[in-house]
C-alpha cells in the first residue's frame, strides 16, 4: 500500500517535470533557452517514473527490477550531449537570440 | 543426400555466394571464375537429378525444419517446378560462362549476385508457401536490381530506377494481398489455401477475392502483363546483355506464380471463386502480346527487340493460363521453356553483334559488318527462325501446339487472328533486323578493316549451348511433350496436389 | 523406310555441300550432285508401282502432342513432282556450276539449293499435314536464303525480305487452315482428310479453313494480287530463278491446290476463289509480261500468267480440267526452266538483261538462241510443243465451263485474249532479243557459254519437243497417274495427240496466234498507253506500308513507354484500385460480426499524432529534411503501436530500422537537392490526390474488413508447440528461426545482397559533394564535435553489450538476432558519425564482405547440420543441461542461426553506410575493406 | 478502434501514395517508406488487433497471433534492405544523371534555372 | 594522469565493472550464470572495442568519483527544480547569457563530463568547446581552452564562472589526476 | 488511486506530446523542430514505461531503453546534418 503511495508520488512528480519540459519547449522565446527545459526538467522527469516504475515491479509477482535505472543513466549521458549538438547546430544556423541574451559575441565562428 | 535433393536447387546457389564472397575467392578473380562455373554447373546438374527423380517418384514433398505443412514451410518439387528450375539453373550455367570472357569484370560482385538470383528463382519455383514465394521474390529483385547496375552508365541507373521503385511498390501490393489472403484464410501454404478457399462462406468470399486479385497483380506485373509491362522494355534493354540473359526467366517466375497460384488456389475447385479473372487475363494477354509486337516493330536496336519478344512470349503465356486446361498448360510449358532459352540466347547475341559491329553496336542500322558474319548470322537465323515459330525449330512445335489447344476454347476466333499476325509481325522485324544487322553498310563498297576482335570462345560455349535447346527440343519433341502433359496433368490435379503436400489433407 | 531417304538424301547433300567450301567448284558440284542423283534412282525404282495404282507409304510417331508424324507417301501426284523437282535440280546444279562465278561461294548456294530441295520433297510426299507445312516454311526460308545469296545488292535484300514477309504471312494462313481442317477431322493425317470430303465441306469453319488454305497457296504460287514479290525474287542468281521461281517453289501452291482438290474443291466457293484468282492472275501476268523490258521481268510476269493459268484449270469445274493443268504443270516447268536458263546464259555473256540494250543475239549466241527460240515457241502454244498441247485442253475446257453461270462464255473469250498476250510476249522475247537489229552498249561482248551450261537447255528442250510430238508415249504414264491422285477417283476418257481435227479450241489457239502476232507489231501504241498509266511499284508500296508500320509502331511506343516512372506507378495503382475496389462493391456488409475495442485516450493521441505525422511529411515535402523529421514521427508512432497491440518485437524492430532508415535518407540528402522545387500543376497534384485517396480508402476498407471479422489460423499450432518442439518461450522469434526459418535466411541473404549491390551501385560513382547547405551556408567547420567524439567511444561498448543481451534473451523474450544486430550497427554509426570514416578504418580492420559471407554462411551450414542427424533442413536442436553452479540451461542450434542473423545484419549495414561515407571522403587513407 | 486503426492505414497509404507520385526520388523514397509503415501495419491486423497478449508464454492466457507478427517482421527487414538500396540508387542519378528526376522528361520549368543542391 | 589500464587485457577496470553491472541490471539476476556471462562480456568487450578509444585519462580516485557522482546528482535535482520555476515564470524576468568558461582540463574525457555536468545542474547548457580545432593554423597547438555555455537566467557572470570551476572542474581534475 | 494516478499521468503525458509535436510543427528553425522531436523521443519512453505500469508486463521495457539510445543517435545523426552536410564523412 505504502509502495503504491510512493509509486503515485514519483509517477506524478515525473508527469509534472515532463510537463513542464515540453511547456518550456512552447512557451519560452528563443531557442536557447527552449533547449533548458528538454535537457533538464524532462531528464528528471524521466528518472522520476523510472524510480516509480522500479518500485512498482519490485512490488508485482515479477519481483525485484532495477533495469530502469539503466534508462535513466542512458539519458544522463546523453540529454547534454544532444544539447550540445542542437546548441551547435542553432549556432551554425545563427538562430536569432532574444535582444536580452547578453554575451552574443563569445560566440566564435565556427 | 538424395532425399534432401529438392532443396538443393536452393542451397546450393546460396552456399555458391558465400564461397564466391570468402577468401579465396573474394579476391582472385580466377578462383572466382573457376569457383562460380562448377557451382553452377553442379547446380545444373542436381537440378537434373531431381527432374529425374519427381519424374520416377512423383511429387516429392520437402518439409523444411521438419514442421510439416500447412505449419512449416515446405518445398514442392513436382514436374512443373523442377522443369523451371533446371530451366534457371540452365540458364545460369551459360550466362557464367558467357561472363567468364570477361564481363564479369566490369564490376563487382558478378558471379555471387548471379547465383543469389538463381537462388531466389529457385526458391520461388520450389516453395509451396506464398508467404515465402514473397521471400524468394525480394530475393530475386535484389539481386535483379544490383545486377542491372552491372553496366553501370547513365542509362542503366535510369532503368534501374524505375524498374527498382515500381517493384518495391509491387512488394507492398504483394504484402496487402498477402495479409488479405491470411487474414481471410488463416493459412499461407498455397495447397492449404486451396482446401480452404472453397470453405468461405458470405463476405468473406469477395475480400479473399480482393487479396486473390492483387497477388494476381503482383504477379502480372512481375511478368510484364499489359497494361503492367510499361517498365520491361528499357530495363531489359539498358541490363548489360548478359544480365538480362539471367533476366529472360524473371518473368517466367511471375507467370509461374499465376499459374501455380491461379490454378491451384483459384482453379476448378475455388468455388464461387473459380477463374474469378478468366476474362480479364485473356483480354490482357491478347493486348499484351499486341503491344509486344508493336514494340517489336518499333525497337530501334537489338536488344529492345528483344526485350519486346519477351513481351509476346508473355502474352502468350498468360493466354494459355488463362485457359484453365491441361492441354493449354502443356503447350504454355513448352512455349515457356523455348522462349526462355532462344531470349536469353538472343539477348547474349545481342553483346556479341554490338561487340564487332563497333559504334553502330547493335542499332538497326547500316553500318559496320560484324567480324565473324557466318557463326553470328547462322547463330541469329537459328534464333530468329525458333523465336517467330519457322520449323524446324523449337518455335513451330510451341506455335502448333498453341494454336491447337486454343482452338476448341471458343476464344480462338480472337486469339488466332492476333497470334498469327504477331507472328507475322515478327517475321517482318526480325527479317529487317537480321539485314539491317549483317548487311547493310554505311558506306557502299567499303570494305573497312574489321578490327573488332573475335568472339571469346566461351562466348560461343554459351550461346551454342543455349541455342543447342532450339533443335534439341524438335528431335527430342515427343519425351518433352509428354513431360509437359504430365506436369500440366499434375499442376490441375488439384486434390492430387493437396494429398501430396498436406497430410491428412482432403 | 526408302521413302524417308528421299528427303533425308537431299538434306544430307546440303550438308555435304555445305562442307565444300574449300574444294573446287567442279568438285563440290560433283559431290553435290550424288544425293539427287540416288534420290532420283530411288524415285524411279518407285515409279513402276506408284504409275500402277499404288500408293506407298511410311510413318514415325513424332510429337503427337501437337499431331505432328514424320509421315510420307508417294502417290501419282507426289512421283510427278518428285520427277520435276530432283531432275530439274539435278540439272540446275549442273548448270550453276558454270553460271556462279569464282568470288561467290558456290558451296553456300549448293547447300542453300539443296536444302529448298528436301524442303519441296518434303512438301510433296507429306502425308502429315503439319509436316506438309512445316517444309512449305522451309521453302520460304531457303528460298529467303537463295534470293539473297547477293545480299550485299540492295535490290537481292529487298527481294528476299518481301517473298519471305508474302509467302510467310501464307504460311501461317495455311497452317490455321490446315489446322482447322485436321480438327474438323479430328486427324492430321493425309489420307483420313483426303477421304473426308463431306464431313469438311459441311462443316461451319469450311469456308474459313478454304480461304486460310487458298490463301498459302495463292501468296506461294504468286496468283493475282499477291503475285508481286515474285518478279522481286529474280534478284536471286538466274539458277535459282530457274528453279524456284518457275519449276518448282511457286509450283508448290498449285501443288497444294492439287493435293486438297479431293477433300476442298466442288464446292461454288472453290470454283469461285480459284477460278476468278486463277483467270485474274492469267490476264494480268500475260499483260505486264508484255511491258517488260528486263528480261527476267519478263519471265517473272509470264510465270505469274501460266500459274494463274493453271489455277484457273483447277478452279473449272470439270475432271478434265484437272488433268490439262496436271499437264501444264509439266509443260510450263520444262519450256520455263529452260528459258530461264537461256537468260542466265545471256546475261551471264552479255552482262545485262535489258532488252532495249540487246538486240541481235543470234549473230553471237546461235546455239543458245535456238534452244530458247524453241522454248519460247512452247510458252507461246506453238504446236508440235508442249505447250500448244496443255494450252489446246485449257481451251477445251474453258469451252465447257460453267462457273460464271450465264456468263461463262466470258471464260473462253478472256482465256483467248490471255494466249494472244503470251504469244505477243513470246514474240518480243524471241524478236526483241535475237533479231531486231544491233547490241545497244552491251557491258561484255557476248561468246558462246560453256558446253555443259548448255546441257542443261537442251535436255528441256528435247522433253518440250518430245511431248510435244509423242505426248501419249512420254508423259501419258505420270499424268494420268498424277491425275488420278488429284481427282481421287478414275480419269474421264481423254487422248493426248497433236491432232484432234478442226474445232473450236483450234480456233481459238489460232486467233491467239493471229492476234498476239498483231499485238506485238504494234506495241509501240501499246507501250504508250502503258507509259501514261500511274506507275505502280509493288516493292516500294511493300516498303512504304512497312516503313509506315515501324515508323506508327514507334510513335505508339514512346507515347506509351514515355520514361515516366509515375505514369507506370498510376497504372499499377489503378490497376491495383480496380482489382481490389470492385470485390469491395459485390460484399453485402463491410463490417463483419467479431466485437469491436472502444477507442482509448492512448489510441487516439497516438493516432492522431500518426495521421498528422503523415500529413506533415506530404504538406513539407518540398523541404526535404522537415519532411524527413515528421516521417521519423510516423516511424516512432507505428513502433507505439505494436508495443500497444502487444508486438514487442514489432516495436524493437521498427525502432530500430527506423532510426537506420532516417540516418541513411539524412545522407542521402547530402548528395540530393535539399529541396524539391513546385513543378506539379494544379491538375495533376489533383489528380495524384484522388488516386492516392481512392486507393487510401480502398485499402483501409479492407483492413477493417478484416479486423471486424473473426479468424480462425494455423497459429494456435505454433503456440502450442513453441516450448516443446522450437525450445523457445517468444513464439514470434521461435517463428522466425525455426518454423519459418526458410524466410529468415531469405530475409537477411536480402538485405545480404542489398549491401552488396550497394557497393556495386556506390562504386566508381562520380563524386558530387556540395559546399553548402541548402540555403547557401557553408559546412561548419568543426567536423568531430569534441563532446561527441568521446561520449561515443563510451557508449560503443555500452551498445554491444544491449546488443549482446538483445541477442541472447530472443529466443525467449522479446529480442533476436536481428535488432541485436541493428543495435551494434547503429552503435558503430555513432563512432562514424563522431569520428569519421578515416578515423575509423585505422582502426577497425574489418572486410565487411566477409562478415555477411560468414552471417549466411552460420545460417545455411546451421541448417545443414540437421542433415548430419537425418533431419531436413534447419530442423533445430535444443536440449536442457544441467550445468554445474550454473543450473539448468538451455543449448539450441536456434541461436547458432540467429548469430548467422546477427552478422549479416551488422556486415550489411556497416557495409551500406561505410560505402557511402567512404564515397564522399576525399581524405580517406585507405580504401575501405568490401 | 478497429476503425481508427484502418483510418491511420489509410491515411498512410494515401501519403505514401501521394508522395509516391511525385518526380523526384527524395519524395519517392519518402513515400515508399511511409507506404512501407502502412503495409506493415496492414499485414500485422491480419492477425487481429488484441492487446497486452504479447506472445511470450508465461506472460498471458491466451496470446495475440503471432504469425503476422513474424511476417511483419520479415516484411520489414527486407523493407529496410530496399529502401536502403532505392536511396543508394537515387544519389547515384543523381550523380550520373544530373538531376533527382524521374518522371521520364525534366519539366521546362525547372530546366530553365539551375538545378539547386 | 594515466592514459592507460594497468593491465592489457583490462585496459578500463573501472568501466569493465560499470559494464558487469550493466549487465546483472539487465538481466535482472545474480545468477551464477549471469554472472559469469557478465564477466566474460565485461572483459571482452572493453577488449573489442579497445581500438575505438582515443587515449583518455583513467580514473585515479574512485572514491572521489562516487562522492561527485551524489553531488552532481543532488544538484541535478535541486537544478530542475529550479528551472522549473524559472519556466513557469514570466520569461521577461529572464536574462538569458552566453558566457565563456576557461577550462584548464586538457583531456577530451574530463572537458566531456564537465560539460555534461553543466548541462544538467543550473540553468545552463553546454554549447561548445574552444577553440575547435579546424580553426588552428596549421601545427598551432591547442592553448587555453574555454567552454561556451548559454545560461537562461543569469545573475552574476564572475560567480557562476566560480561555481563551475570549484564545484565541477575540480573535483575532476582530482579525480583524474591531471 | 494508482489508476487515477496514472489516467492523470498519461494525460500529462500526452499533452506533452501534442506540445512536442505542436513545436515540431510551428518550428521555426530547423534545430527547434530537432530539440521537440528529440523531447518526443524521451515523452514516449515515459508513455511507454507508463503502459508497462498500467498492464503490469515488463516486456516492453527494452523497446524503452532502445528508444532512448535510438532517439539520441538520431538527434545527433540530423544535428550533424545541419552542421556538416555529410554525417559520416
Ligand atoms: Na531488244
Ligand atoms: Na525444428
Amino acid at each position: 500500500m505504502i509502495s503504491e503511495w510512493i509509486v503515485s508520488a514519483f509517477l506524478l512528480f515525473g508527469g509534472l517535470f515532463i510537463f513542464i519540459g515540453s511547456l518550456g519547449l512552447i512557451k519560452l522565446p528563443d531557442f536557447y533557452m527552449r533547449l533548458h527545459g528538454p535537457t533538464k526538467a524532462t531528464t528528471l522527469g524521466m528518472a522520476s517514473i523510472l524510480i516509480a516504475a522500479m518500485v512498482f515491479f519490485a512490488n508485482s509477482e515479477h519481483g525485484l527490477s532495477v533495469k530502469e535505472i539503466l534508462i535513466t543513466v542512458f539519458l544522463l549521458i546523453t540529454a547534454p550531449i544532444s544539447g550540445y549538438m542542437l546548441i551547435k547546430s542553432a549556432l551554425h544556423h545563427k538562430l536569432n537570440a532574444t535582444e536580452e541574451t547578453k554575451g552574443l559575441d563569445k560566440i566564435e565562428k565556427d | 543426400m538424395i532425399e534432401h535433393l529438392a532443396v538443393l536447387p536452393i542451397l546450393l546457389p546460396m552456399l555458391a555466394a558465400v564461397i564466391l564472397l570468402l577468401p579465396p575467392c573474394g579476391k582472385s578473380l580466377f578462383m572466382r571464375r573457376i569457383a562460380s562455373a562448377i557451382m553452377a554447373v553442379i547446380t545444373l546438374v542436381v537440378s537434373i537429378v531431381l527432374l529425374v527423380q519427381v519424374t520416377n517418384n512423383g511429387i516429392s514433398v520437402y518439409a523444411i525444419g521438419n514442421w510439416s505443412a500447412p505449419f512449416g514451410i515446405v518445398l514442392v518439387a513436382d514436374l512443373l517446378s523442377v522443369l523451371l528450375v533446371s530451366l534457371t539453373s540452365l540458364l545460369g550455367v551459360a550466362v557464367v560462362i558467357y561472363s567468364i570472357a570477361g564481363d564479369d569484370k566490369k564490376g563487382n560482385f558478378f558471379h555471387p549476385l548471379v547465383h543469389f538470383l538463381i537462388l531466389g528463382v529457385n526458391g520461388a519455383f520450389l516453395t509451396g508457401d506464398l508467404f515465402n514465394v514473397f521471400v524468394f521474390f525480394e530475393v530475386l529483385l535484389i539481386a535483379s536490381y544490383s545486377l542491372l547496375m552491372h553496366a553501370g552508365d547513365k542509362h542503366s541507373t535510369r532503368a534501374a530506377l524505375q524498374y527498382v521503385i515500381l517493384n518495391l511498390v509491387g512488394s507492398s501490393v504483394f504484402l496487402i494481398g498477402l495479409g488479405i489472403l491470411y487474414g481471410v484464410l488463416g493459412t499461407l501454404n498455397i495447397a492449404d489455401m486451396a482446401q480452404k478457399v472453397p470453405q468461405l462462406q458470405g463476405d468473406d468470399i469477395y475480400i479473399a477475392k480482393a487479396g486473390g486479385l492483387l497477388l494476381l497483380v503482383v504477379f502480372a506485373l512481375k511478368a510484364a502483363l499489359l497494361p503492367l509491362h510499361l517498365w520491361l522494355a528499357n530495363t531489359y534493354s539498358n541490363a548489360k546483355p548478359v544480365v538480362a540473359a539471367l533476366f529472360a526467366i524473371m518473368t517466367k517466375v511471375g507467370v509461374y506464380a499465376m499459374l501455380r497460384v491461379y490454378t491451384v488456389v483459384f482453379g476448378d475447385e475455388a468455388g464461387e471463386l473459380a477463374h474469378m479473372a478468366q476474362p480479364w487475363l485473356w483480354g490482357l494477354a491478347i493486348a499484351t502480346i499486341i503491344v509486344g509486337a508493336i514494340g517489336v516493330l518499333a525497337a530501334q536496336d537489338l536488344r529492345k527487340l528483344t526485350s519486346n519478344l519477351v513481351i509476346v512470349s508473355v502474352g502468350t503465356l498468360v493466354a494459355l493460363i488463362s485457359l484453365q486446361n491441361e492441354e493449354a498448360t502443356a503447350a504454355l510449358l513448352y512455349y515457356l521453356v523455348h522462349s526462355t532459352v532462344v531470349t536469353a540466347a538472343l539477348f547474349l547475341l545481342s553483346d556479341l553483334i554490338s561487340l564487332q559491329r563497333g559504334k553502330v553496336a547493335d542499332r538497326l542500322t547500316a553500318g559496320r559488318g560484324v567480324k565473324q558474319p557466318f557463326l553470328l548470322g547462322t547463330c541469329f537465323i537459328i534464333a530468329t527462325l525458333s523465336v517467330i515459330g519457322m520449323p524446324p525449330l523449337s518455335g513451330f512445335i510451341g506455335k502448333i501446339w498453341i494454336l491447337k489447344s486454343t482452338l476448341n476454347s471458343g476464344q480462338a476466333m480472337f486469339f488466332w487472328p492476333v497470334y498469327l499476325l504477331t507472328s507475322l509481325a515478327l517475321l517482318v522485324a526480325m527479317s529487317r533486323a537480321g539485314a539491317s544487322l549483317f548487311w547493310e553498310r554505311r558506306h557502299k563498297n567499303s570494305n573497312e578493316l574489321n578490327d573488332a576482335p573475335n568472339a571469346h570462345p566461351l562466348h560461343i560455349i554459351a550461346i551454342i549451348s543455349l541455342l543447342a535447346c532450339s533443335p534439341l527440343l524438335v528431335i527430342f519433341a515427343q519425351p518433352i511433350s509428354d513431360y509437359m502433359q504430365n506436369a500440366a496433368h499434375q499442376l490441375h490435379d488439384i486434390s492430387g496436389g493437396i494429398k501430396a503436400v498436406i497430410k491428412g489433407g482432403l | 523406310m526408302t521413302l524417308l531417304w528421299i528427303p533425308l538424301l537431299s538434306l544430307i547433300g546440303s550438308v555435304i555441300s555445305s562442307c565444300t567450301a574449300k574444294l573446287s567448284r567442279n568438285a563440290t558440284a560433283t559431290l553435290t550432285l550424288i544425293a539427287p542423283l540416288i534420290a532420283l534412282a530411288i524415285t524411279a525404282y518407285h515409279a513402276p508401282a506408284v504409275l500402277a495404282g499404288e500408293t506407298l507409304r511410311y510413318t514415325v510417331t513424332w510429337v503427337p502432342a501437337i499431331g505432328l508424324d514424320l509421315s510420307f507417301r508417294l502417290d501419282g501426284l507426289s512421283l510427278l513432282f518428285m520427277f520435276m523437282i530432283l531432275g530439274i535440280g539435278t540439272l540446275v546444279i549442273l548448270y550453276a556450276r558454270f553460271y556462279v562465278s569464282a568470288q561467290d561461294s558456290i558451296a553456300k548456294l549448293y547447300s542453300y539449293l539443296m536444302l529448298f530441295m528436301t524442303a519441296m520433297l518434303g512438301i510433296v510426299m507429306s502425308n502429315n499435314v503439319i509436316q506438309l507445312w512445316l517444309f512449305w516454311e522451309l521453302t520460304s526460308i531457303s528460298s529467303f536464303l537463295l534470293i539473297s545469296f547477293w545480299w550485299h545488292k540492295s535490290e537481292a535484300r529487298r527481294g528476299a525480305k518481301m517473298a519471305l514477309t508474302v509467302t510467310g504471312a501464307g504460311g501461317l494462313a495455311l497452317l490455321a487452315g490446315l489446322m482447322i481442317i485436321a480438327n474438323i477431322v479430328g486427324s492430321y493425317d493425309l489420307d483420313t482428310i483426303l477421304a473426308s470430303k463431306e464431313l469438311i465441306q459441311s462443316d461451319a469453319l469450311y469456308e474459313v479453313a478454304l480461304v486460310l488454305v487458298l490463301l498459302g497457296a495463292f501468296t506461294k504460287s504468286a496468283q493475282f494480287p499477291f503475285h508481286f514479290w515474285l518478279p522481286h525474287a529474280m534478284a536471286a542468281p538466274t539458277p535459282v530463278s530457274a528453279y524456284l521461281h518457275s519449276a518448282t517453289m511457286v509450283k508448290a501452291g498449285i501443288f497444294l491446290l492439287a493435293r486438297f482438290y479431293p477433300a476442298l474443291a466442288g464446292t461454288d466457293i472453290w470454283f469461285i476463289l480459284v477460278g476468278l484468282t486463277g483467270l485474274a492472275t492469267l490476264l494480268f501476268g500475260a499483260y505486264v509480261a508484255l511491258f517488260k523490258h528486263d528480261l527476267k521481268g519478263l519471265l517473272a510476269y509470264s510465270t505469274i500468267s501460266h500459274l494463274g493459268l493453271i489455277t484457273l484449270l483447277l478452279g473449272l469445274d470439270t475432271d478434265l480440267a484437272a488433268v490439262a493443268a496436271i499437264f501444264h504443270i509439266i509443260n510450263h516447268a520444262t519450256f520455263k526452266a529452260s528459258l530461264f536458263m537461256a537468260t542466265g546464259i545471256i546475261d551471264h555473256e552479255t552482262g545485262t538483261r535489258d532488252m532495249r540494250k540487246l538486240n541481235g543475239m543470234w549473230r553471237y549466241l546461235p546455239y543458245t538462241a535456238t534452244l530458247a527460240m524453241v522454248a519460247a515457241a512452247a510458252m507461246a502454244g506453238v504446236p508440235l510443243l508442249n505447250g500448244f498441247l496443255s494450252k489446246e485442253m485449257f481451251f477445251t475446257e474453258t469451252l465447257s465451263s460453267e462457273v460464271l453461270g450465264s456468263m461463262s462464255w466470258l471464260i473462253p473469250v478472256l482465256a483467248t485474249i490471255a494466249g494472244a498476250l503470251s504469244v505477243a510476249y513470246s514474240a518480243r522475247f524471241i524478236h526483241d532479243v535475237f533479231f531486231n537489229g544491233d547490241p545497244i552498249d552491251l557491258p561484255r561482248t557476248p561468246h558462246e557459254a560453256p558446253r555443259f551450261m548448255r546441257v542443261p537447255i537442251e535436255v528441256l528442250v528435247v522433253l518440250c519437243i518430245l511431248v510435244g510430238i509423242f505426248p501419249h508415249f512420254v508423259v501419258n504414264g505420270i499424268l494420268s497417274a498424277a491425275s488420278m491422285a488429284v481427282l481421287g477417283k478414275d480419269l474421264p476418257e481423254y487422248h493426248l495427240s497433236i491432232w484432234h481435227g478442226f474445232n473450236l479450241p483450234l480456233l481459238m489457239s489460232a486467233i491467239a496466234v493471229v492476234g498476239g502476232v498483231f499485238i506485238y507489231m504494234n506495241r509501240k501504241y501499246l507501250f504508250k498507253f502503258q507509259a501514261s498509266l500511274p506507275p505502280l511499284n509493288a516493292k516500294k508500296l511493300f516498303e512504304r506500308v512497312v516503313y509506315r508500320l515501324v515508323q506508327w509502331s514507334q510513335v505508339n511506343i514512346s507515347n506509351i513507354e514515355n520514361g515516366s516512372l509515375q505514369r507506370y506507378i498510376v497504372v499499377l495503382l489503378v490497376v491495383v484500385l480496380l482489382c481490389a475496389g470492385w470485390p469491395l462493391f459485390e460484399m453485402q456488409k463491410l463490417a463483419g460480426s467479431a466485437p469491436l475495442a472502444p477507442i482509448d485516450i492512448h489510441n487516439a493521441i497516438g493516432a492522431g499524432l500518426l495521421i498528422i505525422g503523415a500529413i506533415a511529411t506530404v504538406i513539407w515535402h518540398r523541404s526535404r529534411m522537415v519532411s524527413l523529421l515528421m516521417l521519423s514521427i510516423v516511424g516512432l508512432m507505428v513502433s507505439v503501436a505494436f508495443t500497444r497491440f502487444s508486438a514487442p518485437d514489432l516495436a524493437l524492430t521498427q525502432l530500430t530500422v527506423e532510426v537506420a532508415t532516417v540516418i541513411l535518407l539524412m545522407l542521402a540528402l547530402y548528395f540530393l537537392p535539399q529541396h524539391t522545387p513546385k513543378e506539379s500543376s494544379s491538375l495533376r497534384v489533383l489528380r495524384d490526390l484522388s488516386i492516392a485517396s481512392t486507393v487510401g480508402v480502398v485499402v483501409a476498407s479492407i483492413c477493417y474488413a478484416l479486423l471486424t471479422r473473426p479468424l480462425e489460423s494455423i497459429s494456435e499450432f505454433f503456440i502450442a508447440n513453441a516450448k516443446t518442439g522450437g525450445g523457445g518461450t517468444n513464439v514470434v522469434n521461435v517463428i522466425l528461426v525455426d518454423f519459418r526459418g526458410f524466410d529468415t535466411l531469405g530475409e537477411i541473404t536480402v538485405l545480404g545482397i542489398a549491401a552488396l549491390g550497394i557497393y556495386k551501385v556506390l562504386s566508381n560513382i562520380p563524386i558530387f559533394s556540395p559546399t553548402k547547405d541548402g540555403e547557401g551556408r557553408e559546412w561548419a567547420k568543426d567536423k568531430h564535435p569534441v563532446l561527441l567524439a568521446s561520449i561515443s567511444q563510451s557508449l560503443l561498448p555500452l551498445a554491444l553489450l544491449v546488443s549482446a543481451y538483445i541477442f541472447l534473451r530472443g529466443h525467449n523474450l522479446p529480442g533476436g538476432g536481428f535488432i541485436a544486430g541493428l543495435v551494434t550497427s547503429i552503435a558503430f554509426i555513432l563512432q562514424y558519425m563522431a569520428h569519421g570514416t578515416t578515423w575509423i578504418n585505422e582502426r577497425f580492420d574489418v572486410n565487411y564482405r566477409k562478415i555477411i559471407a560468414s552471417g549466411i554462411g552460420i545460417a545455411l551450414f546451421t541448417g545443414m547440420g540437421s542433415w548430419l542427424f537425418d533431419r531436413p533442413f534447419l530442423t533445430t536442436w535444443f536440449d536442457y543441461f544441467a550445468i554445474p553452479l550454473i543450473g539448468k540451461t538451455e543449448l539450441a542450434s536456434a541461436i547458432v542461426f540467429d548469430l548467422g542473423v546477427y552478422l549479416t545484419v551488422v556486415g550489411a549495414t556497416l557495409m551500406i553506410l561505410a560505402s557511402l561515407g567512404n564515397m564522399s571522403g576525399t581524405t580517406v587513407s585507405k580504401e575501405v575493406k568490401i | 478502434m478497429e476503425l481508427l486503426y484502418a483510418s491511420c492505414v489509410g491515411v498512410l497509404v494515401t501519403c505514401g501514395i501521394f508522395l509516391l507520385l511525385k518526380a523526384r526520388t527524395f519524395p519517392v523514397v519518402l513515400g515508399l517508406t511511409m507506404l512501407s509503415y502502412a503495409v506493415n501495419l496492414f499485414l500485422f491486423s491480419a492477425g487481429r488487433l488484441t492487446i497486452n497478449k504479447a506472445v511470450v508464454l508465461g506472460t498471458s492466457s491466451d496470446y495475440a497471433d503471432p504469425l503476422p507478427q513474424a511476417l511483419v517482421l520479415t516484411a520489414i527487414v527486407i523493407g529496410f534492405a530496399m529502401t536502403a538500396f532505392v536511396v543508394i540508387l537515387a544519389i547515384r542519378g543523381r550523380a550520373d544523371l544530373g538531376n533527382d528526376h524521374v518522371d521520364g522528361h525534366i519539366p521546362e520549368l525547372s530546366a530553365n534555372k539551375k538545378e539547386q543542391s | 594522469m594515466r592514459l592507460q589500464g594497468q593491465f592489457k587485457w583490462l585496459p578500463t577496470p573501472i568501466f569493465s565493472l560499470f559494464l558487469f553491472v550493466v549487465w546483472l541490471l539487465l538481466n535482472n539476476s545474480a545468477s551464477i550464470g549471469h554472472i559469469l556471462l557478465g564477466t566474460i562480456l565485461a572483459l571482452s568487450i572493453p577488449l573489442i572495442t579497445f581500438s575505438f578509444r582515443d587515449r583518455q585519462p583513467t580514473i585515479i580516485k574512485p572514491s572521489l568519483a562516487l562522492k561527485q557522482l551524489f553531488i552532481v546528482l543532488y544538484d541535478i535535482v535541486v537544478a530542475n527544480i529550479e528551472v522549473a520555476l524559472l519556466i513557469l515564470g514570466a520569461n521577461k524576468k529572464l536574462r538569458p547569457a552566453f558566457i565563456k568558461v576557461p577550462i584548464d582540463l586538457t583531456h577530451d574525457l574530463p572537458i566531456t563530463i564537465l560539460a555534461s555536468c553543466v548541462s544538467l545542474t543550473p540553468g545552463t547548457v553546454s554549447a561548445d568547446v574552444y577553440p575547435i580545432k579546424e580553426n588552428l593554423l596549421e601545427g598551432e597547438q591547442i592553448g587555453q581552452r574555454y567552454l561556451l555555455i548559454h545560461v537562461l537566467d543569469l545573475d552574476d557572470e564572475e560567480a557562476l564562472i566560480t561555481l563551475i570551476k570549484q564545484r565541477y572542474e575540480m573535483p575532476l581534475k582530482e579525480i583524474f589526476q591531471c | 488511486m494508482l489508476d487515477t494516478v496514472l489516467l492523470i499521468v498519461f494525460s500529462l503525458i500526452g499533452l506533452s506530446i501534442m506540445l512536442n509535436f505542436w513545436r515540431l510543427m510551428k518550428g521555426p528553425s530547423v534545430p527547434d523542430r530537432i530539440l521537440a522531436l528529440d523531447t518526443m523521443y524521451i515523452n514516449v519512453i515515459a508513455l511507454i514505461i507508463l503502459y508497462s505500469i498500467s498492464m503490469g508486463t515488463g516486456l516492453y521495457f527494452e523497446a524503452a531503453l532502445l528508444i532512448a539510445m535510438l532517439g539520441f543517435i538520431s538527434t545527433v545523426a540530423v544535428c550533424k546534418y545541419l552542421l556538416r552536410g555529410d554525417i559520416i564523412e
